[in-house]
């Protein structure tokens, strides 16, 4: 057995890691070409990354790729559609107009005068930024609390998971109710996250059982033994593998924000004041008589195809979004060299959360 | 009509079906405790005082056969014949009981009532600590008011009333009256979840005009519902109902639509210490540009009026009381916007137009946020209308909603609005008389609203203040004080004086708009007609009644005819 | 002080408590592993054999700081490295550094790479550790050269391949690099090369050996096949420890361990180890009473291998072995001990 | 790809063969990756047969063949005979969906790569067997008797696990009962794909002896598959090589062990570390065996073989008789035998002293 | 006992503490507390204000004078011996409310998850089995369909179309006017017809979702070993499907099942306000208008009580059904 050198190393407070014995007797320079990597590689692994790859993975399955054009469709509508087609106002045309009848609203007026159309396509931009916030809100605390409870074990899993058990023992329509009761939201951001208040529980509770299996894996292992910090080896080992579900389940939330917004909106436990569809279902429901008379259906229908079209596109992104972020459906759409090892696709399953 | 789609057929005898929008099982008949009162059985399960009509504006004697005023004085005398479905004998002291209660529990005629006495088995007398004006009294003692509360089943209360006032509020207040004693032709037989079953009494006096058993109203949650209902047959009447002129095309013929004034409609309360808003100019300018017959067109022209005048007076009463004097009425403009008057008032009061805003002589935006409840769907299409032509005024004017009760509990009495969606008639039959809506207006609404009017009664936020408007001459100005002049009225029994005030108020309220009127609700009452039953044709006068299907078959009016 | 060992282990026992089930309300203790000592000098290589389960994967990771004992001490250069850990130690070394010099090489490749991230990015983590200064730059050098050093050429197309598009020899090259680029003093090898083809076994032997010299590390080598414990313990000069219920039945180089086994459990295994030369020689009775290894949960009284030991005596049963060290080995068999009360019992029954 | 069919790689032998696939090829994608590619194998009555090559390359195709038992979508062609009795042909991949069903496990049963994932996880073992039973009309009673022994052969407590959920069973004794249900309607052939591949070598040997028991006890034919060419070497009568979708050598197992003569059989086995063969010369194979979509042509094995022609390239080897009883294919397998020393053969043949 | 069983108690019952202490704090914050309520109700019949106040220092239940931990501490004295206190707005005590009116609501969303479930195991099984086939490919696009349909939409179309067009089913209510409760085959009828609606709503929009999860779960089990070895062991496809997919297809979907029951509960308060079904539901949204706090609390509690006892039953009993699980092991419900 070798003598010990390191330990003088050690005597004298010097580092002693970061040795230079393997370099003396293996260099690293040995492969002789340099590399030089600029900030525009830089980019373009980024767009390859997290843009253009995705986005190919996307694309290819038929779901997805219907799934991203609807919402690509409501995103015409709440943005530049928003920006250019009248607002709705009483009397703006005449009364009770059926649908098709004339272009100044194609999908008829209500019995004030407002543009059905113009309607439908102002509760847009909200309703996506609902959506988005809400969905964004409902994620990421249940990662943040999932990932924490289930890596770090202990006192804090104990914790965190009565809070999240308590949290989903909430019965959440009702408590939100209470809390737009009580806050009496308008701002759309406000509302996706008070939607979504205890929607995390669930979703952290699935991630957190994921986390507990990811952190036995050995590459978690490895970075452990390595002496990665452990923020560091959740962001990268960890959350990247719960992207997929992840993803879903932001679709999902995202879907449930639609459902209870419009739902609370059409109860008026919502304030009234915006554009949403809900509103325009009860206006149709209960002010032009939708039900009982029949002429006014259209106005019932208008604001139903747009929720269940927005829901339809989050439902059909989900179906495939779990897909986006798994190397070997990336891979092989880019054309890049196939397995070598095994050749199943792990396909994630994708839970369903209402 | 009288069969029921999967009930149980044995029962052959005729009756009558009506709708209750609450739920049957948890209505309790004891007036004096808050909690689910009812709404409309009641008039079918006691009898009325009297009967206010719509088209004659007089009362008719009911159970209360003959009244006499006698300035501090009102005696009446209880109708003959009248007994309570246990049997016994409807007797003053049984309507001095009553009147008595309501002493405690804040009747209006407390306020100047005195005593309460019965000098035989079927007079009452009250007596007034002053004289008060006859139209007044009559419609405070006499306008919906039911025999409902028997001495024996209340008398106690009573007794705790007077001994120890607290406990006696409470113990009527929590007592629940569930198995009523009935006074009416028709007594209570049972109730249910999703009806009430009441059948005819024979010792009734008004029995025999009667031809049918039974008087059931069935529980229609929503508008939807009831007016389903009643297209398909499944219910014969429908006190009051709103449907929506579209709907209305689609009823079968033989749905008849009673219409009586409401005396009530959608108004906008400003409230005063806002700083725009408790700037005459900016009301006027409000008013100036809502375009009422626009709204009253966007919401349903079949079951609104647009009020030509905005002052405290019902429509239909404006012209008769404010007689050659309504010439000098500013009407703000029914059926359009008046722009150029609203600019001029507010450019004159130091408001400017800033990028197509109205600001304030300090830059400040005026802003509008006008409240309503959220689930009145009229109230919110028209609101919706008056907003976008606020907006297209320049006004920042946006829709609040609040639950009605939120409103009520929280909203009115703090006075936290701004402009608040609200009723700006006193409702009727009351408010066919001036005195009490111009009331309502200037000095307390019987919302329980703070809004600060300076005229306003202390317990609204006001000080009962004088109010400076230009003179109704045309020049000059006018001081006067509406707290002081109405309370002048209310004790007046010179009917010159009554007039005289009543347009003074009106000039007021019409200079000063202490509330900004929009609208006027028509009542909706529907009875099905046709072959099953035989009623009298919707402008009839003795269908000018509130509610006529409720009044109609003590006249005999209401007779079923086949199956 | 040069006399301490890189790695030694002192009387480490490791208990694993599993929460009570549905019908039994008392916890149970697992004892994987059970008084056991040992040590790793600079430049080693120490072998594990044993039969599944019996303890080999944690006492590695025991000596590598994965695992805290739960009696006993863990060494590194003579400091305890759980005192260490929690700042209980005057030695002046960090937690950060033993963690870095105690690296891992897992089972299954596949799985100890992260199948989100290319091989660059898996190989720059260690970089990161270890040399914080280096540029993005420099860091790919240095990983395109240790990639060509360890046969993947072209370096950079391996480099940006993601790992399941590397095959399992492959696979187990990277794992390798990773730990090396750590600069690390020992590497545990649990079974690497368990899962790769038969062929690729000696290749992969002859690539940790080969780089064993370069970087100068020390392994400890686990796999339940005594012929690749041979091979390797052989070319790395070393030693080979037998495992049994979670304790050393002997120790010794590969060598003497194979060819004059001393305990009765070292020859069944040698048994158990297919050998090509033997093709014509008819097969054996089973060396052992039973097949099933004891529950570790329950482990039988006196010697551990009695209940299977094809030479158990009554006085097995009742009298635990204690470890008879010799020249270069140890034995924790009566057997190995001419005076012994087991000479004068009675062979057990065959059904215990 | 060449074909040369007509190599049945055991035509001399063919004594009495209880199995004998002839040409049978295994497609996927359309046809267009072979992933067993024209195999002619003989297995006779009574012997164990020995399947050995690296993973990929096509052995576990070759057991689900004898089955037809392929999973979806493969396409299997060429001739698989079942002769349960000599001069009695059964061309399975002709049968009924019920006649199928009978001679899967009444005649032929089979042990898969995996014993964890062979037993339904919410039955206890128990109701494997009867249900197995009740599926062919078997008395359940005698049946479960014929269970109890068979599970003692196996060295296990018949009543502890057949009252055991699989999972409750260490992988082991998992693999135990399952070669015990797979025996329990006393079938001819038993077809084992890595039935061990998941235990320590310990208990590879300890099932290996109890199956050699088995065999004589119930008259069983064999076929063993594994990529672990030592493992078998001693168990099996004769053993076939398998690369890249085809078979490449076959003949008795001492042969095959102690003479190779196809040069991948003799790489092979130089990969293999032994206990006895000295350290320097143990070899890795070159080079990675092929994908089925892009096998070499000519010998498949070329790309990877230090004696390859011109001949090689072009042309596909056909089963060549080295012996009567032994076929390499391989053009040069008599310069392989020369050119490629094992690093075994000098060492001992006898050092087994040890035991 | 045994330790995992009363830990999990323990757990359950604290929770619903926990969760009761939070919602009585919320409640308390809400706007407008029901005295305020109270008081414009009287105000609004004409009552003096000083009258009103007198009435409402002197009204029972809540004390707005007592401190708020004062108020906890009886509310929590009177929960233990089974008083929700009084409702304001119906003047009876709210567990006699939700003693009316849990039934119903249980009724409809029992019913409604349990078709679900037996919808979403059939059809999905059915669409795993013959995976990739036309009627696989229509079956999931009409999940889908439907599951991007809110139950309260389907719920105002199918009322629209059966209600109110073709009249052919109540558009609310629990029962006829002329029913009343009681052991009758009218009653029962009846009540079906008036549930029927709403069930159809939650069952149509709520399946899409479980029957897609079905799919996936059984075509998993579908393509494992021991289906393939059960296969080759010449079992029945019957038995196969029952025995082999469907047991264990299922199993994942277990927990979801109860869960969802419980969460159903919750949702009841859109669902039965659009079909104005007096349930649970229906009183939770009236209660919530009037601010009436005990009946608010009372409907707060039994729901979140039902969920942690879906989640208590599903975690308890999830070790029965699954050999695989001891009840102890990490594997829980969500
Ligand atoms: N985290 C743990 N919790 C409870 N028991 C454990 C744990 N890890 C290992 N064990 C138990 O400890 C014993 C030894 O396990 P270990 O993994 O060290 O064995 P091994 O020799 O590596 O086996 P193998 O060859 O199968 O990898 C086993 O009985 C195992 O079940
Ligand atoms: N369903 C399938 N579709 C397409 N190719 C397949 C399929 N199943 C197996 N293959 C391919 O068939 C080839 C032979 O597979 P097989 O399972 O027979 O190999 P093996 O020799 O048993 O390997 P191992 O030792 O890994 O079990 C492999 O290359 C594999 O990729
Ligand atoms: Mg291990
Ligand atoms: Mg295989």
């Amino acid at each position: 057995m070798k003598p010990t050198d390191s330990t003088s190393d050690a005597d004298t407070g010097q580092p002693t890691v970061v040795s230079d014995g393997p370099e003396d007797t293996f260099s690293f320079e040995t492969s002789g070409s340099t590399v030089e990597v600029t900030w525009s590689d830089r980019l373009q692994d980024f767009y390859e990354e997290f843009i253009y790859k995705p986005g190919l993975v996307a694309w290819d399955d038929r779901r997805t790729r219907i799934g991203a054009v609807i919402m690509f469709v409501y995103l015409l509508m709440g943005i530049p559609g928003a920006w250019f087609y009248p607002a709705p106002s009483t009397n703006q045309v005449k009364r009770g107009l059926g649908p098709f009848e004339t272009l100044d609203a194609p999908l008829g007026s209500t019995g004030s005068g407002e543009d059905v159309l113009g309607m439908v396509i102002h509760a847009t931009p909200e309703m996506l930024i609902m959506v988005v916030s809400g969905g964004i809100f409902a994620t990421s605390v249940a990662v943040l609390i999932g990932t924490v409870a289930g890596y770090k074990g202990g006192a804090v899993d104990r914790a965190l998971t009565s809070f999240s058990d308590v949290a989903m023992s909430i019965p959440g329509l009702p408590l939100v109710m209470v809390l737009a009761v009580v806050f009496r939201p308008r701002d759309p951001v406000l509302i996706g996250v008070l939607l979504t208040i205890n929607y995390w529980a669930g979703l952290g509770r699935s991630i957190r059982s994921q986390v507990l299996t990811l952190r036995e894996e050995s590459y978690v292992e490895a970075a452990r033994t390595m002496g990665v910090s452990t923020p560091r080896i959740l962001l990268k080992d960890v959350i990247p593998n719960l992207m997929p579900f992840v993803l879903v389940n932001f679709a999902n939330a995202a879907r449930y924000v639609v459902f209870a917004s419009v739902g609370l909106y059409y109860l008026g436990v919502l304030p009234s004041s915006v554009d949403n569809w809900g509103i325009q279902l009860e206006n149709a429901y209960s002010q032009e008589g939708a039900l009982v008379g029949g002429d006014a259906l259209y106005q019932l229908i208008a604001p139903m195809i747009a929720i269940m079209g927005i829901a339809l596109g989050l439902i059909l992104l989900a179906q495939g979004l779990d897909r986006v972020f798994n190397p070997r459906v990336r891979t092989r759409l880019a054309g890049e060299s196939e397995a070598t090892a095994e050749n199943e696709d792990r396909e994630t399953n994708t839970e369903v959360n209402i | 009509a009288n069969l029921v789609s999967n009930g149980n057929d044995d029962n052959e005898s005729p009756r009558h079906v009506s709708h209750v929008n609450q739920v049957p099982a948890d209505i309790q008949w004891n007036s004096s405790n808050p909690a689910n009162t009812p709404q409309i059985t009641n008039r079918v399960l006691f009898d009325p005082f009297v009967k206010y009509n719509f088209s004659t504006g007089k009362f008719i004697p009911y159970a209360i056969s003959e009244w006499n005023f006698g300035g501090d004085t009102f005696e009446l005398t209880v109708r003959d014949g009248l007994t309570w479905s246990n049997g016994d004998d409807v007797t003053a002291s049984d309507i001095a009981t009553q009147l008595r209660i309501g002493l405690y529990t804040g009747e209006p005629y407390a306020d100047f009532t005195e005593s309460i006495k019965t000098p035989d088995d079927s007079t009452v007398k009250l007596q007034f600590d002053s004289t008060v004006n006859e139209q007044i009294v009559t419609f405070q003692i006499l306008a919906d008011r039911f025999v409902h509360q028997k001495e024996s089943e209340f008398g106690t209360y009573l007794e705790t009333l007077q001994n120890d006032e607290q406990k006696g509020l409470k113990q009527l207040g929590d007592f629940a009256y569930q198995e009523p004693i009935a006074s009416g032709p028709f007594e209570h037989d049972s109730v249910g979840q999703e009806q009430l079953r009441l059948t005819l009494r024979d010792d009734h006096p008004d029995a025999e005009k009667i031809n049918f058993d039974e008087y059931v109203f069935e529980y229609r949650e929503s508008n939807q519902q009831a007016q389903q209902a009643l297209q398909n047959g499944a219910i014969d009447s429908v006190f009051s109902l709103f449907v929506q002129t579209d709907i209305l095309k689609n009823f079968p013929k033989k749905v008849t639509q009673i219409q009586t004034p409401s005396n009530w409609g959608y108004g906008l309360y400003p409230n005063h210490s806002d700083p725009h808003l408790g700037d005459r100019a900016v009301r006027q300018a409000i008013q100036y540009v809502i375009n009422r017959a626009q709204v009253r067109d966007n919401v349903s022209p079949d079951s609104k009026t647009a009020p030509e005048y905005p002052v405290g007076i019902a429509s239909d009463n404006q012209t008769e009381w404010l007689g050659d004097a309504v010439d000098d009425f500013d009407t703000y403009g029914v059926d359009s916007a008046k722009t150029k008057q609203a600019t001029t008032v507010l450019e004159e009061a130091g408001y400017q137009k800033q990028n197509g805003t109205w600001v304030d002589s300090d830059g400040k935006t005026v802003e509008l946020p006008i409240m309503v409840p959220s689930d009145w769907s009229d109230w919110n299409t028209a609101t919706d209308t008056v907003v976008d032509q606020l907006t297209q005024f320049g006004f920042q004017a946006t829709k609040e909603t609040r639950s009605y009760d939120a409103m009520l509990g929280n909203v009115f009495p703090n006075g936290n609005f701004v402009i608040v969606a609200a009723g700006w008639l006193y409702g009727a039959p009351q408010g066919s008389f001036p005195y009490f809506s111009l009331y309502h207006q200037l000095v307390k609404n019987n919302d329980s609203v703070t809004y600060n009017y300076p005229a306003a009664d202390s317990s609204r936020g006001g000080n009962r203040a004088d109010v400076t408007v230009p003179a109704r001459s045309g020049s000059g100005t006018m001081t006067v004080n509406p707290a002081e002049r109405l309370s002048e009225l209310a004790g007046s029994t010179d009917e010159s004086t009554v007039n005289e005030i009543t347009i003074e108020q009106a000039w007021v309220t019409n200079q000063d708009l202490p509330m900004l009127p929009v609208l006027e609700k028509v009542e909706q009452t529907f009875i099905t007609g046709g072959e099953e039953w035989d009623i009298p044709k919707p402008d009839a006068e003795v269908a000018q009644v509130q509610w006529a299907n409720t009044w109609l078959p003590r006249q005999g009016e209401m007779q079923y005819t086949g199956n | 002080m040069s006399t301490d060992p890189l790695l030694r282990l002192e009387d480490v026992a490791v208990h694993f408590e599993n929460e009570a089930g549905l019908l039994t309300d008392e916890s149970e203790v697992v004892q994987a592993v059970d008084g056991l000592s040992l040590s790793i000098e600079e430049n080693d290589v120490v072998s594990l054999v044993g039969e599944s389960g019996c303890g080999k994967t944690t006492l590695g990771k025991t000596a590598i700081g994965l695992q805290r004992p739960t009696a006993g001490r863990v060494t590194y250069r003579g400091h305890d490295i759980w005192s260490v850990r929690d700042g209980e130690s005057d030695a002046d070394l960090s937690w950060q550094e033993i963690r870095q010099s105690l690296q891992i090489i897992h089972q299954d490749p596949g799985s100890s790479l992260n199948p989100n991230r290319r091989i660059l990015s898996i190989l720059s983590e260690p970089l990161r550790q270890v040399n914080p200064e280096l540029g993005t730059s420099e860091r790919r050098e240095r990983i395109y050269s240790l990639l060509e050093r360890v046969g993947m050429s072209p370096a950079q197309d391996f480099a940006d391949r993601y790992p399941h598009q590397l095959s399992g020899g492959e696979q187990q090259r990277v794992v390798l690099s990773r730990a090396l680029l750590m600069n690390p003093d020992v590497i545990l090898a649990d079974e690497a090369i368990s899962a790769l083809d038969v062929s690729l076994r000696v290749e992969m032997m002859d690539l940790m050996l080969e780089l064993q010299a370069v970087f100068d590390t020390s392994y400890i080598f686990i796999s339940h096949d005594l012929s690749n414990a041979r091979y390797f313990t052989q070319h790395g000069d070393g030693k080979i420890g037998v495992m049994y219920l979670g304790q050393l039945a002997e120790v010794g180089p590969a060598e003497q361990l194979i060819e004059d086994p001393q305990h009765p459990y070292t020859s069944v295994l040698r048994w158990a180890t297919p050998d090509l030369a033997a093709v014509d020689t008819p097969p054996q009775e089973l060396p052992m009473r039973k097949i099933d290894v004891p529950d570790p949960i329950d482990p039988p009284s006196g010697c551990r291998f009695h209940t299977r030991c094809p030479e158990a005596r009554e006085h097995c049963r009742q009298t635990d072995p204690k470890p008879v060290p010799a020249e270069e080995s140890s034995v924790r068999c009566f057997r190995a001990q001419s005076t012994s009360p087991y000479w004068d019992s009675e062979p057990l029954e065959e059904n215990d | 790809m060449m074909s040369i069919s007509s190599d049945v790689l055991n035509e001399p032998q063919d004594r009495d063969a209880i199995i004998r696939m002839d040409d049978v090829s295994v497609t996927y994608d359309s046809g267009d990756s072979y992933v067993l590619d024209d195999v002619s194998l003989a297995i006779e009555r009574n012997e164990i047969i020995g399947i050995v090559g690296e993973s990929g390359s096509g052995k576990s195709m070759l057991a689900s063949s004898l089955l037809d038992a392929v999973p979806d979508p493969g396409q299997l062609s060429g001739s698989v005979e079942y002769r349960p009795v000599q001069d009695q042909n059964v061309e399975v991949l002709a049968l009924e969906d019920s006649e199928l069903r009978a001679l899967r496990w009444e005649e032929i049963s089979m042990v898969f790569q995996g014993a964890m994932s062979s037993f339904n996880p919410t039955m206890k073992i128990k109701e494997h067997f009867i249900e197995t039973l009740e599926a062919h009309n078997a008395p359940v009673e005698t049946g479960l008797n014929r269970a109890h022994e068979l599970l003692e052969d196996l060295y296990l407590k018949p009543g502890r696990v057949l009252g055991s959920y699989p999972h409750e069973l260490s992988g082991g004794m998992q693999q135990r009962a399952l070669i015990a249900l797979s025996l329990v309607l006393e079938p001819d052939v038993l077809v084992m794909d890595e039935p061990t591949a998941a235990l320590d070598l310990l208990m590879q040997q300890s099932i290996l002896l109890l199956l050699r028991e088995l065999r004589e006890k119930y008259d069983l034919t064999m076929v063993f598959i594994t990529h672990d060419l030592p493992l078998v070497a001693s168990l099996a009568d004769r053993l076939a090589v398998m690369y890249a979708f085809e078979l490449v050598e076959l003949g008795p197992a001492s042969e095959v062990i102690n003479t190779p003569t196809h040069p991948y059989t003799r790489a092979l086995l130089n990969a293999t570390p032994n206990l006895n063969a000295p350290l320097s010369e143990m070899r890795p194979v070159k080079g990675k065996s092929p994908a089925p979509i892009n096998v070499p042509s000519g010998c498949s094995y070329h790309p990877r073989c230090p004696l390859d022609t011109e001949e090689c390239r072009t042309n596909h080897p056909p089963a060549d008789p080295v012996t009567p009883e032994h076929t390499a294919a391989c053009f040069h397998w008599e310069e392989a035998r020369t050119e490629i020393s094992l690093n075994y053969a000098e060492t001992g043949t006898n050092d087994g002293d040890w035991r | 006992m045994n330790s995992y069983y009363l830990k999990r108690t323990v757990r359950a019952v604290l929770t619903v503490w926990i969760v009761i202490t939070i919602t009585f704090g919320m409640i308390r914050l809400l706007p407008g507390g029901p005295l305020e309520q109270l008081r414009g109700k009287l105000l609004r019949q004409g009552v003096s204000p000083s009258r009103v106040n007198a009435m409402i220092e002197s009204y029972q239940n809540v004390q707005p004078n007592q401190s708020i931990l004062e108020q906890y501490y009886e509310y929590m004295t009177a929960l233990l011996t089974g008083d929700l206190g009084q409702s304001f707005l119906q003047k009876e005590p709210v567990t006699a409310i939700i003693g009316d009116a849990l039934p119903w609501t249980v009724f409809v969303m029992v019913m409604s998850t349990l078709l679900i479930f037996v919808i979403a195991i059939g059809w999905g099984a059915l669409m795993a089995y013959w995976e990739g086939s036309t009627f696989d490919l229509v079956s999931s696009s009409a999940s889908i369909l439907f599951a991007a349909v809110p139950f309260y939409v389907l719920g105002i179309v199918l009322i629209i179309v059966f209600g109110y067009q073709l009249e052919l089913l109540p558009t609310g209510h629990r029962l006829s006017p002329t029913v009343e409760p009681g052991l009758s085959l009218l009653f029962v009828l009846d009540a079906i017809d008036h549930a029927i609606l709403p069930i159809t709503s939650m069952v149509l929009t709520g399946a899409g979702l479980q029957v897609l999860a079905m799919r996936g779960n059984a075509i998993q089990v579908l393509g494992s070993d021991f289906v393939r070895v059960a296969r080759l062991r010449g079992l029945s496809d019957r038995r196969i499907s029952v025995r082999y997919v469907a047991r264990n297809a299922i199993l994942p979907m277990y927990t979801g099942f109860l869960t969802l029951i419980g969460f159903n509960l919750g949702g009841s308060i859109i669902l039965e306000e659009v079909f104005s079904y007096p349930g649970i539901g229906y009183y939770m949204f009236q209660a919530l208008e009037a601010r009436d706090y005990p009946l608010m609390m009372g409907i707060f509690l039994i729901i979140t009580v039902a969920l942690v006892m879906a989640v208590y039953i599903a975690d308890l009993t999830y070790g029965l059904i699954d050999p695989r699980v001891k009840s102890g092991d990490s594997r829980e419900a969500y």
